[in-house]
């Protein structure tokens, strides 16, 4: 750890007036605390004060808090997991493999949406469950656990669906995330009641509190008296929840199932999960972060798309805009 | 806001008066194209793109590509960015509009026609005309030039794709000449290479292919983008395969006329006709009114290029001007400069 | 068949528990009734902790029964042992980092039936539960890696009281412990014995077991080597117990020959968080202690020394330069630096061959680069001998005993060889017969040259091996003691602020 | 932790005949031991019984070696870094960014081969340097910050090829891998040479072992007085410069450059390295072990490309042959 050296660093030299003295270490308090959020407002106002026609409309703030909504709703799971010390890498696995059961029970058994999005999500609890029971046996790492099962249910996905894409989803399902309540689409009402939830969850309750512990000295947990492996595995359910949700929505929103649905979802909620830790100097993983790093990602990339950068300008900078916030800005993560 | 909405906007006609910018042959109304274009690091994407910015300069028109890198979240995002800024119509190049319902529906009500073209993508009541090519007459050529190729009996090994429909089309299509061909081919073996890693998997399934059946003398590779690795895993295998593909990508037609390259043929199409008729399309329907055609495409020929024919260095199986300059005339025709 | 009211509390008889290579513990019989504090005494690694670890379902056994409050038990978690009213205060300090203390103290016990956690309870309870053990001033929301060690044993004592238990068993709960907060932990246990809690303390000091425990069993080996009862308590009896010997005899602690050799550290006004205006001189070869009660500033007093945190006024020469920006650059100059805590300086997972050599690699380096792997083996195994190591050399350093962890701690800048040698506690969990040796240890060190620095909770180590002692107390230097001394006066003076 | 529970599970009841419970502990300390072999061992051998004529053969055995190459030169460079206890997700830009140098220098400016070499290096080099400092500095996760890095690399990779597959590379660059020395081709030299520096690194060098404390405990690894920084650098930079070797090696035996060169190279190493883990029950991350994933997952894909079986279902196999010898038979990693 580096901490100390960087107190040094941020250290005013003794012979420095104090004025000096007194204002640089509350400036660098107050970039630690908010210099995330402050990069992040700078960024929007760019985008706005560049192209305000598109980039501060209403419906322009909906597509991208829209799109976003998936991911969101992976990320807010992920931050729960990855609390507790571990990795759940089975999402896009799941993404899959719901997807493809939930459009093929319509278009193959002709049941309605309702139970289609039941399917998707029993397939995201039945993969919560095995990956929670195989991280909990604790014989391996959940790293390649998980990432081995998002193998298998993504060759599922395929062989299930005869690695077709498949077109003709019923209207009834694409309403599901084309809706909307007062001008809000559904997907987005689905992603903030998930999120309340997480966030209820990992503040307020034993359950909440239980995973941190777990992630931060198991066997503390353990000698507590913690459950720690049904903690653990409630942990990987919830997301292997949240992922069947995401896989509903993204499937109802792009109107079709492809087998490459999930492929490619894997680096970004990680990114957003791993920008929260640096949101408000939380240093732990935290959903209000995770919010705000998920809008930071949408915002870039919605902003970028509209300014017509070029591609490669475009991840040179979504690359260093983060590192700039995280490392230049933002407060040391321990 | 934007101020040109709709077409109804384009009938009044306020032309500019005359004055036409370098490189314009005709006299329209200034309209905005928005074209997503799925990844233009692929050459047959950048081709088509080509030709609608220089149909577009031609039209004195604003074109804007947006590059989606192979992102699906990017695909979203142009087609709304698009419909918030309200283009006059939007160009799709191998990508469908499903993800992005909302700014079908949006465009639709700005009375902005939605095109697709390239790839096979799948049918569509947002498009106002499709114009694509045909996979299955592309890769037949391809196939029976592979039996034509090997009298003595054409052994294939297939790398495949299963999950994009246009590489399924253009299997099915080989399986389809090898069932006729009476014995004379045999699919010896197939294999799938990962879309998110295609140099690697394909160079390894090749070199794994040729390590279990040394017979196989023909690879079929089902994309353009196997032709490289595979390519280099013939050679470092030295095996006398001969690779078939598809596209006139700048790198293939480089291995063909390279004497002992192992790229034997590909199988291709002008793709930039579509690209073009669409513009011509809109043209029509933006200063007459007239309905766009979904049946605009005339017969497209399908061409096999070879060691023999491929055309010499620095020229192209198309060339974009001769695709272009038909169209260029008759726009200046109908919309002449006063 | 005995009454239910006559039955002890909990109940071990032929406990047997082996671990890959070791045989930690042979057919053990042990019990505890309610109301009843028993000693557990014996060498380090002897297999105390893994015997309460088994009675606190920490641990299986492979043979043996286990009765607890009249049925059978056979746990398979620590949960299920609590919810038959056993908790143990474990011997390391594990608790959870990025939590408050508060949560800390009620880990596991945070919410009632809905779930939900009442923050403001759960503060109230932990303020009771810190006051109670002496922490008052520590506050309920605290981030708890910002507290002492010495303040985190207290809070995981708080943690086994929060549980509320039967029979609570404390593993070395006095180990590094200052005198006035032992003196607080005394009345606690004793008050708990009388309203029925069945008591288990580990401990190798003593006279705080005579003092404390109404029985005392005496492990040796794995064995039960004996056990006493409340009028056969008497420390050299019990010093047999532990190692078979009586213990060696220490000599008078000698003036250095050289007290006016020169000087390896100067400070004058030194000042960091809490200490403040120290003057102070060392020279070399000697062999100095450094007393205090809780929070005196002993270890912040050692970190300034060492280069570990850097003083906020005065000036402070050491080894004849000005004290170095980083502990990485005093360590370069000649500095060996044991913090307290030994959590915070092993690596859990590597070998104790690794956790050993560390400091010292630099030295046995053979080729530019490689270490010398059989002049390391040679080195760890030779100093491991010196401190009396039990344990496997290529074993993780977690499993070790508690007391073996420490003389790890101790052996890494034995093997490393300093000029100043700044020791925090090097001597907590170490059985009495270790301690000794120990201690010979670094006599003979001192009469090398080497200048040793000792911060010590317990005075009557100080008596036993210091020839001046620096008592602090609030920061300040309260008094300074030479030999001959007694272990009262140092807490005398301690007090005396 | 459930290290205990699973110690119940194999605890065999009171009962049972003296020999059954001498006999149970026994294999099971040995299929904690040996599992991982075990099931490697019976993997290559039902490929052989299944397909003698192709599998058991030298000129096999060769090619899965070679197309590994590349793959064992980023693995043993991660097992070091994630030794320290961080990611680098750095590779993949760097895979993209070093082959563009390395192609583009030689056919943009006609430099030689060598020169190509050193400009893939250097970028390594340079991206070690900066993933190392950046890491070290402490300010934000090393997972974020070398995903960052990997985008800025894969975007000015695109950038300076102006996103063009180029494929006029040099004969001689070719040769690089083309060539062999007494049979062996020279990619599976170069992978043996820089896997066997890396095991002596991790085995019997200082450095070696101060990344293993850095990952065990940082604070304890300062108060050892160990330059915590400088080691963590230089774990990035040896990764870097790994990366730039595989890079060159991939570039070289692929005979081009394509924008997309490094994509999808994330996953496998990693895949090998935390295999690895369980391999002779080492529990941390060693440089043997990871050899072994590496080649598990080399043979099994080239195993069912040749025994044709169905993509989809190879995937399935995959995942489930990591999940049954890393959760059924190995020993528990912690
Ligand atoms: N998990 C384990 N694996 C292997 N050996 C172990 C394990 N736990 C304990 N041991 C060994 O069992 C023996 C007894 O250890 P134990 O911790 O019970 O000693 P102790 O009496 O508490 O000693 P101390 O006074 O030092 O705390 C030691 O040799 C120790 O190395
Ligand atoms: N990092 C820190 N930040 C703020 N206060 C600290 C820090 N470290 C120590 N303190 C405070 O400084 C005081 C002196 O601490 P120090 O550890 O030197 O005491 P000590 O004499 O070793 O006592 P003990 O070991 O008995 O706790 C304590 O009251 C402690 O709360
Ligand atoms: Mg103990
Ligand atoms: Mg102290």
């Amino acid at each position: 750890m580096s901490a100390s050296e960087r107190a040094a660093a941020t250290e005013v030299p003794p012979g420095a007036p104090v004025a000096t003295r007194r204002l640089l270490p509350l400036l660098a308090r107050l970039g630690d605390r908010y210099g995330t959020l402050v990069g992040f407002a700078a960024m929007v106002l760019l985008f706005c004060l560049l192209r305000p026609s598109t980039f501060a409309t209403w419906d322009d703030l909906r597509s991208i808090v829209e799109q976003a909504s998936p991911i969101l709703v992976l990320a807010v799971g992920l931050t729960l997991v990855l609390s507790t010390g571990h990795f759940d890498l089975s999402f896009p696995g799941i993404l899959n493999l719901a997807s493809a059961g939930a459009v093929l029970i319509m278009t193959e058994a002709h049941e309605g949406w309702a139970i289609a999005v039941l399917i998707g999500l029993a397939i995201g609890l039945v993969s919560g469950v095995i990956a929670g029971v195989g991280v909990a046996s604790g014989r391996a790492s959940s790293f390649i656990i998980t990432l081995a099962l998002s193998t298998i249910w993504s060759g599922l996905a395929i062989g299930i669906s005869g690695a077709r894409t498949i077109t003709d989803v019923p209207t009834s399902y694409l309403n599901i995330t084309f809706n909307t309540v007062l001008g809000i689409p559904n997907a987005v009402i689905v992603a903030f009641c998930v999120t309340l939830v997480m966030f209820s969850l990992m503040r307020w309750s034993a359950f909440g509190r239980y995973t941190q512990a777990l992630g931060s000295n198991a066997s503390a947990a353990r000698l507590a008296g913690i459950r720690v492996s049904t903690t653990q595995v409630f942990a990987h359910v919830l997301f292997g929840l949240c992922a069947g949700i995401a896989a509903i929505l993204l499937s109802s929103s792009s109107g079709q199932y492809t087998p490459s649905i999930g492929s490619g979802s894997l680096i970004t909620p990680f990114v957003a999960v791993f920008f929260g830790t640096s949101v408000l100097a939380a240093r732990r993983f935290n959903v209000f972060g995770t919010v705000v790093g998920t809008l930071f990602i949408g915002t870039l990339q919605t902003g970028m798309v509209v300014l017509e950068i070029a591609p490669w300008v475009s991840e040179v900078i979504l690359g260093a805009a983060l590192i700039l916030i995280l490392v230049a800005v933002a407060k040391r993560s321990r | 806001g934007s101020s040109n909405k709709g077409a109804s906007a384009s009938n009044k006609g306020s032309s500019s008066s005359g004055s036409l910018a370098p490189g314009q042959v005709a006299n329209v109304k200034k309209e905005t194209i928005g074209v997503v274009d799925l990844k233009r690091d692929a050459p047959i994407q950048d081709r088509m793109d080509e030709a609608l910015e220089a149909g577009g300069k031609a039209l004195g028109w604003d074109v804007k590509v947006t590059d989606c890198n192979g992102e699906p979240e990017k695909v979203t995002a142009a087609m709304n960015a698009f419909a918030n800024e309200h283009v006059n119509a939007m160009i799709v190049e191998s990508i469908g509009v499903e993800s992005a319902p909302r700014a079908v529906q949006e465009l639709e009500e700005a009375k902005a026609p939605i095109i697709a073209i390239g790839g096979s993508v799948p049918a569509n009541s947002a498009y106002a005309a499709q114009y694509t090519e045909n996979e299955t007459e592309l890769a037949t050529i391809l196939a029976e030039k592979i039996v034509e190729d090997h009298p003595e009996g054409a052994k294939i090994g297939d790398i495949t794709l299963t999950i994009a429909p246009a590489t399924v089309a253009r299997n099915e299509a080989l399986k389809e000449v090898v069932a006729v061909s009476g014995g004379k081919a045999e699919i010896v073996t197939s294999a799938q290479f990962e879309l998110e890693n295609i140099v690697s998997s394909t160079e390894k399934i090749v070199t794994d292919m040729l390590t279990a059946h040394p017979d196989i003398n023909s690879i079929w590779g089902v994309a353009d983008d196997t032709v490289q690795p595979g390519i280099a895993a013939i050679l470092k295998k030295h095996s006398n395969a001969q690779l078939y593909s598809f596209y006139s990508d700048p790198s293939s037609l480089e291995a063909l006329r390279k004497k002992g390259n192992p790229l034997a043929a590909v199988a291709d199409v002008n793709l930039q006709e579509g690209a073009i008729v669409a513009l011509d399309q809109l043209v029509g329907y933006f200063q007459k009114n007239t309905p766009i055609d979904p049946n605009a495409l005339p017969a497209l020929p399908y061409k096999i290029i070879d060691r023999e024919n491929v055309p010499p260095e620095g020229e192209e199986t198309y060339p974009l001007k001769e695709t272009l300059q038909p169209y260029e005339e008759k726009w200046e025709k109908e919309y002449p400069a006063k | 068949m005995a009454p239910e009211d006559m039955e002890p509390l909990a109940q071990l008889k032929g406990i047997d528990k082996r671990f890959e290579a070791v045989h930690a513990v042979k057919g053990v019989d042990f019990e505890v009734g309610a109301g009843e504090v028993v000693g557990l005494i014996g060498a380090n690694g002897a297999g105390k902790s893994t015997l309460v670890r088994i009675l606190a379902g920490e641990e299986r056994f492979d043979a043996g029964s286990m009765r607890v409050q009249g049925a059978d038990a056979r746990f398979a978690s620590p949960r299920q042992a609590l919810e038959r009213g056993i908790a143990r205060m474990p011997q390391e300090l594990t608790l959870v980092e990025g939590c408050s203390v508060a949560e800390n103290i009620l880990l596991g016990r945070l919410s009632a039936a809905s779930g939900i956690v009442r923050w403001r309870r759960v503060r109230a309870r932990a303020q009771v539960l810190l006051e109670r053990v002496g922490l008052d001033d520590v506050h309920p929301d605290q981030p708890i890696e910002e507290l002492t060690p010495v303040q985190q044993r207290l809070v995981t004592i708080a943690q086994a009281l929060a549980k509320g238990p039967e029979l609570l068993i404390l593993d070395e709960p006095s180990a590094a412990l200052p005198v006035d907060a032992a003196e607080r932990l005394f009345p606690i246990v004793r008050q708990l014995a009388d309203e029925g809690v069945g008591i288990v303390y580990i401990s190798h000091r003593l006279e705080e077991i005579v003092r404390l425990c109404d029985r005392v069993v005496a492990m040796r080996d794995g064995r039960v080597a004996g056990t006493l009862a409340r009028g056969e308590l008497d420390v050299e009896a019990m010093v047999v117990l532990v190692g078979g010997r009586a213990l060696a005899e220490e000599p008078e602690p000698i003036a250095a020959s050289n007290v006016d050799g020169e000087a390896v550290v100067r400070a004058e006004g030194l000042g960091g968080r809490r200490v403040n205006g120290l003057d102070l001189e060392l020279r070399r070869g000697e062999l100095v202690g450094i007393g205090g009660l809780q929070g005196s500033g002993r270890s912040e007093l050692l970190r300034l020394l060492a280069g570990a945190q850097q003083p906020s006024s005065g000036t402070l020469e050491v080894l004849g330069a000005p004290v170095a920006r980083s502990l990485r650059e005093s360590v370069k100059r000649g500095v060996g630096y044991l913090p307290e805590g030994r959590a915070r300086t092993l690596f859990p997972d590597l070998p104790v061959m690794m956790n050993t050599s560390i400091a010292a690699l630099e030295r046995l380096r053979r080729l530019w680069l490689l270490v010398d792997g059989r002049a390391e083996r040679a080195a760890v195994r030779e100093i491991a001998d010196d401190v009396g190591l039990i344990g496997a050399l290529d074993a993780p350093v977690k499993v070790l005993s508690g007391g073996n962890q420490q003389k790890v701690c101790l052996s890494r800048w034995l093997l490393r060889g300093c000029d100043l040698l700044l020791l925090d506690e090097p001597s907590a969990g170490v059985d009495v017969h270790v301690r000794a040796e120990i201690h010979q240890l670094l006599r003979q060190l001192s009469a090398k040259g080497i200048t040793v620095v000792v911060a010590s909770a317990e005075p009557e180590e100080l008596a036993l091996l210091c020839e001046r002692v620096i008592v602090l107390a609030e920061g300040r230097i309260s008094g300074e003691l030479r030999s001959p001394f007694t272990a009262d006066s140092v807490v005398a003076v301690s007090y005396a602020a």
